[in-house]
């Protein structure tokens, strides 16, 4: 900053109404982990935090591309569905490896991705809409590939893919971290980033500044179903079975769950990719410690909706009045 | 009672069809007199079945395919098949529309055995007669349904609690993934289950039950928090086989040894019946998915003149380590 | 009638008001003037129950009040015209001109009475046309006289009009004048924020002068010469002010006899452009002059890349130009949009990303950004521009207008463009900044650059513009060059195309 | 013929819907017969109340993804009311729906947190209630009140009940919409909430009682539902929030509020219900077939709808 720019430094100390928004979330995280270490036995025993992580890790993926769909003031609906698609395209081509069989799931995520971002880049459809109708149309096509029936998978190379171990960390949950390094790293430092929250936060203004957004908007719902596409080929690694009817069911709600209650406003033009991992913690969280505790499915479900509640107003951008 | 055989004959898989159980305690019989309707002929007739759950499970898959196979053996040719997709308003609407369509048997696999009141209005003004099969339906028989033809729920969970028992040597605590909340079945399989162990087993302490939502990953989920918080825990009563098999990866994640913790659960899927030869499950209670040639037997009986049972309860088998390998012959 | 005590609002940040006091009597008209930011916006916001002050308190006809909705302020009898339009654009005129107090028939909406009465009303405000129709098909003035209608309509004690003339052609300034005339006459308090000081001394009474949040002056209009106010505004001395001048441009530019930087040709686009050509030479500043919803806008919009066109091809530097926003800025084109607010600026965005929001792809390597080369830009056209905020890391969504506009400007300038075109660029700016920005389009004329300016304000276009193309209704009916470009040569050329239509 | 923006999208909706039809009546006899129709209706009525709420709700720039699980909710405190008579059965799910619309519209309107993701804690949480109020889902109440059974059951002139409420109630919505000072303020709640504001326009109120109204529709629905059925099933299914979502989109309000029609809704649900009716009406399409199908099917109107108003949108005025 240049002491030229500043003509008239009023800035005032750090404001609540600022830092709430941006940290909330791991604050509730680290309160939740306190009351789980005093509460719950064996919380904070590695292979119990393992568990966790191993859990979260598809959330944690999927929401990723939630977040960047959203900070384009968009929404995909149709993760749940690209999970099943994928998991409903590994096993046919598993006859030919595990890798053929991984890449033509991805290619079906940029397939599904090209859609809903031509629907809505090009035809100029609401993302809400566009990607209902991949919601609905996105999981038939998968039970129709699948013929509607479960397919057991034996294939060595995904099953260790999917429970396979690197430094006591399974493979999945380096994954996950991967990604959201690059994610984030996409967000921050790329042209491509900037271009996204320009986009989410003013699109006329962003058309009218010459930027490309049709082809932000596309690559962004791409990024969202490839993202999608690997999370639906880890939930099939790891429950060794493909089930194109049960694979990714709600997803979409959890990740965008994930998403805002990590602080990510829904109207878009904002990112916090770290922030959307631990909105992803916190939930998976929340759920153990109320199966850990074995609370009846009616009570769980009342206080998880207290706790999102809580979360989002915490995280909520304040308005001045 | 003894079984009877009544299963068709000439399907790929004879010895696996429904035999049937009892006529079921406390129920009526029915005849085409007193139910008031015409008699027809089932190969020209129209006949609709409504199926309540997308066929994904092999459960669903073999329900369906048991019935269509059984149509098209039978040479009818007029069936026609509606799929709920888990939607119970959409179940309503399906078998209204089927009746509408002038349908003259229905065979019936309901989502909820309550509010079927408008289907009955509409099948009673018109001397329909309605087979439910696999889940039972609350209402008048003779008058509102004909027969129903399924596994006594309540009786699977009895029969996986003594297995259970027999598995833990009548002491250790067991946890229960329950199935869907609210759902007949898991209501059934969980009371009879609680209701045995209380009577044969009172050492056994339930400690855990949540719901898996008869899905494969929910069920290793649940399973995985579970090992975790309770890592003592000595059974897991899974109240049908894809969550039993949730639990076995779990088991697998979690370094845990084939047998260390017993399963116990209900359907008879190959899968589950393999999970017993590997060692992992310790037994599996069959609910078996192949209605077809009853019903449509029931049927032909039916417009035959002849009497009916309120009830026909299927006798399901149980597998277990000696069973098992032979099993996997006849499971689905 | 309306007064202020000692009122104060902090926004996290900044302190927008500190004090302020402000009294309004009946039938007087009274200025509220102050550069960009100084707070004017907020004082009325907080008047009208949109912003609870922090401190201080408001005295309605000598009573305490308090308005915790605007709602509250407006049955109070305070009528409000904001700055920037606030009307619904998918609701049609009518409903908008009537919208919470609509005409009732046996408890219903009488749909009927309200067309017919909208209709009446606002061809009283020069606006014809199917008052059914959504609200935002008008052209922006339009959509400002309805605001005006509406908030003359009711039975108002004081009206507020923030900037109001900013999007009003003459013609429309004349109307609205006419309508305080008649408010004034009842004895209505009216309370009049605008930059352009002609209209403040020529319908107010009586002024006040608010700077960095804090008053700085109040008393009757006339008293108060004329560069006293600007020096009391801009917190220079009087001599200062004289020796730099008010306006920004100077009296010639040079331009070459060169071969045009830009060239549009039969520009048309069904229903709003129908043929029109501009050729603006490097170093040339061509003013687009023309009633409201000439085309002026539209013609930009074209240029830019914007408006989708049925026909035209638009050049630069003699190479054809493809029809997109992106194409356009590649090439050398730089648009700043007439609505700042939809169009121009990300409010979420700082001012950094948003100065350097269209030359991110040259601001980096293999896709990854260079902090440092966007520091360097932002730096230089902060300072370059004087754009007044907190830091280059607070959101352009908290800037006071005429900054927004400046941050724009910069990112426009940023392209390092061959053209420029310049939609409204002084609309809702001070005197400093407007003599500002006015005398960077000069200067960046006299670089080289092409500079298309379209100004609703007739003064500003003449001399700002070395040739002025007058449009109607999407054609173009007169052009302006050498000493024709005066006001009264634009007004005639208006009003000769607009004779013609009449004999038609 | 002057048409304003509104009226092409609901009109298109009408437009698919008539063409929809039309090759129904052509290609399959038995779409044709009256019986079929009645069943097509009162199976749409449900969905019908249910997105007349959501047409309110998103009108205002909102969503209400609980309207499924207050369905749920409304039918069962239905049926356990009824053992207490015919008002009881009727008030106690509009009293629960209201409730739990209350909350989403305090918490929208009063704390700025966005509709989608307090509608999803509040899906979440009506269905935990439900449960609790069901022994976990496990506890079916039947109706008990013969009226009220009446009510979901019988007819009128040939057509059922809840039939002649849903259609009664759209025209009551409609007339709300179009000529009540609280029509005009959702409309501009949608259009511009900070203009609205401006113009004095209650935007919290309207806020708040667009929610209750919808958690009090989706709670007659579910009551309806129930004195139809007989009894108070827990297991209604999940998705009914996306369909009374589609129903409206499809009727051609904008998600982004301020602008549609309840025409246009009725449309809408009554279009997904003849797409439904068709495809039993083929017989046997699998399942997954029948997904593509809508799916798509509501991709290729949604898509038609767009571009005839971006047609629209350029013509003269
Ligand atoms: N919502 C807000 N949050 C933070 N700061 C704000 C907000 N609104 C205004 N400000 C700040 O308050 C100060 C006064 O702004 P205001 O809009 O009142 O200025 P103004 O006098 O109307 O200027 P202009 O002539 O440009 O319209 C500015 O510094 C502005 O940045
Ligand atoms: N969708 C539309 N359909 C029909 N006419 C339109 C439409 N949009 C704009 N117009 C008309 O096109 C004409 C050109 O508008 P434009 O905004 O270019 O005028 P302008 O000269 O720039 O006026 P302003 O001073 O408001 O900037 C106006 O009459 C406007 O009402
Ligand atoms: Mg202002
Ligand atoms: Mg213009």
């Amino acid at each position: 900053m240049t002491a030229a720019t500043v003509e008239k430094p009023k800035r005032l100390t750090v404001h609540w109404g600022r830092w709430l928004p941006a940290y909330g979330v791991y604050v509730a995280l680290a309160a939740l982990v306190l009351v789980n270490a005093v509460i719950t036995d064996n919380f904070l025993a590695w292979e119990n935090l393992r568990i966790q992580l191993v859990q979260v890790a598809p959330v944690v993926i999927v929401a990723l591309g939630m977040a960047v769909v959203i900070g384009t003031e968009g929404v995909d609906l149709s993760v749940g569905a690209v999970m099943a698609l994928a998991a409903a395209v590994v096993p046919i081509y598993l006859g030919y490896g595990a890798v053929p069989a991984v890449a033509m799931a991805l290619l079906g995520g940029v397939v599904v991705g090209l859609v809903n971002g031509g629907l809505i880049a090009g035809v100029g459809l609401q993302p809400i809409v566009a990607t209902l109708a991949l919601l609905v149309a996105g999981r038939g096509i998968a039970l129709v590939i699948s013929d509607g029936k479960l397919k057991e998978i034996r294939n060595a190379d995904l099953v260790a893919f999917g429970n396979g171990e690197l430094l006591g960390l399974p493979y999945s949950v380096w994954l996950a971290g991967a990604l959201t390094v690059l994610v984030a790293l996409l967000v921050r430092k790329t042209v491509f980033g900037r271009q996204l929250v320009a986009v989410g936060g003013n699109r006329p203004a962003a058309q009218l500044a010459g930027l490309p957004v049709r082809r932000v908007l596309i690559g962004v719902y791409v990024l969202s179903a490839v993202l999608a596409s690997i999370a639906g080929v880890l939930a099939v690694a790891r429950i060794q079975s493909s089930d194109a009817s049960q694979v990714g069911q709600l997803y979409e709600l959890s990740a965008i769950t994930a998403v805002v209650v990590g602080g990510t406003p829904l109207t878009g033009g904002k990112v916090r990719v770290l922030g959307t991992v631990a909105g992803a913690l916190l939930m998976q969280l929340v759920v153990a410690t109320l199966i850990k505790h074995d609370l009846r499915s009616s009570i769980a479900e009342m206080v998880q909706a207290v706790i999102i509640v809580a979360a989002v107003y915490a995280a909520r951008e304040r308005g001045t009045r | 009672g003894k079984a009877e055989e009544t299963g068709g004959t000439g399907t790929d898989n004879a010895a696996a069809a429904q035999q049937t159980a009892s006529a079921g305690p406390g129920g009526g019989t029915c005849t085409l007199q007193q139910y008031g309707g015409q008699k027809i002929d089932l190969k020209t007739a129209k006949v609709g079945f409504s199926q309540s759950e997308k066929e994904a499970n092999p459960f669903r898959t073999a329900e369906t395919k048991s019935i269509q196979d059984e149509a098209a053996k039978l040479g009818i040719t007029n069936l026609t098949v509606t799929n709920a997709d888990s939607k119970f308003n959409k179940q309503i609407a399906d078998v209204e529309q089927m009746i509408d369509q002038g349908v003259q048997l229905l065979v019936v696999a309901p989502l909820n055995s309550d509010g079927w009141d408008p289907v009955f209005k509409k099948a009673a003004a018109k001397k329909i007669p309605i087979i439910t099969i696999d889940r039972k339906i609350n209402a008048k028989h003779c008058t509102d349904f004909l027969t129903f033809i399924g596994s006594d729920f309540y009786e699977q969970g009895k029969r996986a609690a003594r297995s259970m028992a027999k598995a833990l040597d009548n002491k250790g605590t067991v946890a229960i993934l329950l199935g869907a909340p609210g759902n007949n079945v898991t209501t059934q399989r969980t009371a009879g289950f609680k209701d045995e162990i209380a009577k044969i087993a009172p050492n056994i302490k339930i400690d855990f039950e949540q719901t898996g939502n008869f899905s494969r990953e929910e069920g290793q989920k649940v399973a995985e928090q579970l090992l975790q918080s309770k890592p003592g825990i000595s059974g897991v009563y899974a109240e049908n086989d894809e969550m039993a098999l949730g639990a076995v990866t779990a088991l697998k994640g979690a370094g845990r040894k084939a047998g260390d913790v017993k399963i116990v659960s209900i359907d008879g899927t190959r899968g589950a019946v393999q999970g017993i030869v590997d060692g992992w499950i310790y037994g599996v209670v069959e609910s078996n998915p192949r209605f077809g040639p009853l019903a449509f037997q029931t049927a032909t009986k039916f417009f035959a003149g002849e009497t009916v049972n309120e009830n026909i309860i299927i006798s399901d088998r149980e597998y277990d380590q000696a069973t098992a390998k032979d099993g996997l012959a006849v499971a689905y | 009638m309306l007064e202020a005590i000692d009122v104060s609002k902090t926004f996290p940040g900044v302190r927008a008001l500190d004090s302020v006091s402000l009294s309004v009597r009946p039938g007087e008209v009274h200025a509220l003037v102050g550069e960009n930011g100084a707070g004017k916006s907020t004082l009325i916001k907080v008047l009208t129950g949109v912003y609870r002050p922090d401190a201080g308190e408001l005295r309605l006809a000598g009573e305490r009040v308090r308005f915790a909705t605007p709602q509250e302020a407006q049955r109070a009898g305070i009528s409000t015209i904001y700055q920037e339009v606030n009307l619904v654009p998918l609701m049609s005129v009518a409903r908008n001109l009537f919208l919470g107090r609509e005409p009732r028939r046996r408890g219903l909406i009488d749909t009927v009475t309200m067309n017919r009465v909208a209709a009446e009303t606002l061809r009283g405000y020069g606006i014809t046309g199917d008052v059914r129709r959504p609200l935002g098909q008008l052209a922006l003035g339009a959509q400002q006289m309805v605001a005006l209608a509406r908030a003359v309509m009711v039975d108002a004690r004081v009206v507020i009009m923030d900037e109001p003339t900013s999007s009003l052609e003459p013609r429309e300034v004349e109307t609205l004048f006419g309508v305080i005339d008649d408010l004034r006459g009842k004895g209505i308090g009216i309370v009049y924020v605008s930059h352009r000081l002609d209209e403040l001394y020529r319908i107010c009474d009586h002024v006040t002068v608010l700077r960095d949040g804090r008053r700085v002056h109040s008393g009757p209009m006339q008293e108060l010469p004329r560069l006293k106010l600007v020096a009391l505004m801009i917190g220079r001395d009087v001599e200062t002010v004289r020796s730099e001048g008010v306006t920004g441009f100077s009296e010639e530019s040079q331009v070459a006899d060169s071969t045009p930087v830009l060239k549009a040709t039969g520009l048309r686009s069904r229903h709003k452009l129908h043929g029109v050509d501009v050729a603006v030479r490097p170093g040339e500043v061509v003013g687009l002059g023309g009633l409201l919803g000439a085309g002026r806008t539209e013609t930009v919009r074209a240029i830019a890349g914007a408006l989708p066109l049925d026909e035209g091809t638009v050049e630069v530097a003699g190479r054809p130009v493809r029809g997109s926003t992106g194409a356009a800025v590649k090439a050398g084109i730089a648009a700043l949009p007439e609505d700042r607010k939809a169009e121009g600026i990300v409010p979420g965005l700082s001012v950094r990303e948003n100065i350097a929001l269209a030359v991110l792809p040259r601001m980096s390597r293999a896709g990854i950004v260079s902090e440092k080369r966007i520091d360097e830009i932002v730096t230089r056209f902060m300072e370059r521009l004087r754009i007044k905020a907190a830091g280059p890391d607070q959101p352009v969504g908290e800037l006071s207008g005429g900054n927004q506009q400046k941050v724009l400007l910069a990112r426009l300038l940023a392209t390092s463009p061959k053209v420029l075109l310049l939609d409204e660029p002084t609309r809702g700016i001070d005197v400093g900044a407007k003599a500002e920005v006015q005398s960077l389009v000069d200067e960046l004329a006299g670089q080289g650059l092409g500079v298309v300016l379209v100004s609703s304000d007739a003064e500003e276009l003449v001399e700002g513009a070395d040739r002025v193309v007058v449009l109607r209704d999407g054609t173009v009916v007169a052009e302006l060059t050498g000493d024709a470009v005066t006001a009264d040569g634009l007004l005639g050329a208006i009003a000769a195309a607009a004779e013609k239509e009449v004999e038609k | 013929m002057k048409l304003s923006v509104e009226g092409v999208q609901k009109h298109g909706a009408l437009a698919v819907l008539a063409l929809v039809t039309l090759v129904g009546l052509l290609a399959f006899p038995g779409f044709r017969t009256v019986d079929n129709a009645g069943t097509l209706l009162v199976n749409a009525a449900p969905l019908g109340l249910i997105a007349l709420g959501m047409t309110f709700v998103i009108l205002t720039g909102g969503i209400d993804l609980s309207v499924g699980s207050v369905f749920v909710l409304g039918g069962v405190v239905a049926a356990w009311a009824s053992q207490y008579g015919f008002v009881a059965a009727l008030v106690v799910p509009l009293l629960v729906g209201a409730a739990v619309g209350l909350v989403n519209g305090v918490l929208v309107a009063r704390t700025n947190m966005a509709p989608f993701i307090v509608t999803l804690a509040t899906l979440l949480g009506a269905r935990g209630l439900m449960r609790a109020v069901s022994t976990e889902g496990s506890t079916t109440y039947l109706v008990e009140s013969q009226p009220f059974k009446t009510l979901g059951n019988g007819d009128l002139l040939g057509v059922k009940w809840p039939v002649w409420i849903a259609a009664v109630l759209f025209v009551a919505g409609s007339v709300v919409l179009n000529r009540t000072g609280f029509g005009q303020a959702v409309y501009a709640v949608g259009g511009n909430t900070d203009a609205a504001r401006l113009m004095g326009v209650p935007v919290a109120a309207t806020q708040i009682r667009v929610y209750a109204l919808s958690g009090l529709l989706a709670g007659f629905a579910g009551a309806l539902n129930a004195a139809r059925l007989g009894s108070g099933v827990t297991v209604l299914g999940i998705g009914t929030e996306l369909d009374a979502i589609a129903a409206v989109v499809i009727g051609g309000t904008l998600l982004t509020g301020g602008a549609g029609a309840l025409s246009g809704t009725i449309a809408g649900v009554l279009l997904l219900g003849v797409i439904q009716n068709l495809i039993n009406q083929v017989g046997d399409v699998p399942t997954a077939y029948q997904q593509v199908v809508s799916g798509a099917f509501l991709a290729v109107v949604v898509v038609a709808q767009t571009s005839l108003t971006r047609l629209r949108s350029v013509a003269p005025v």
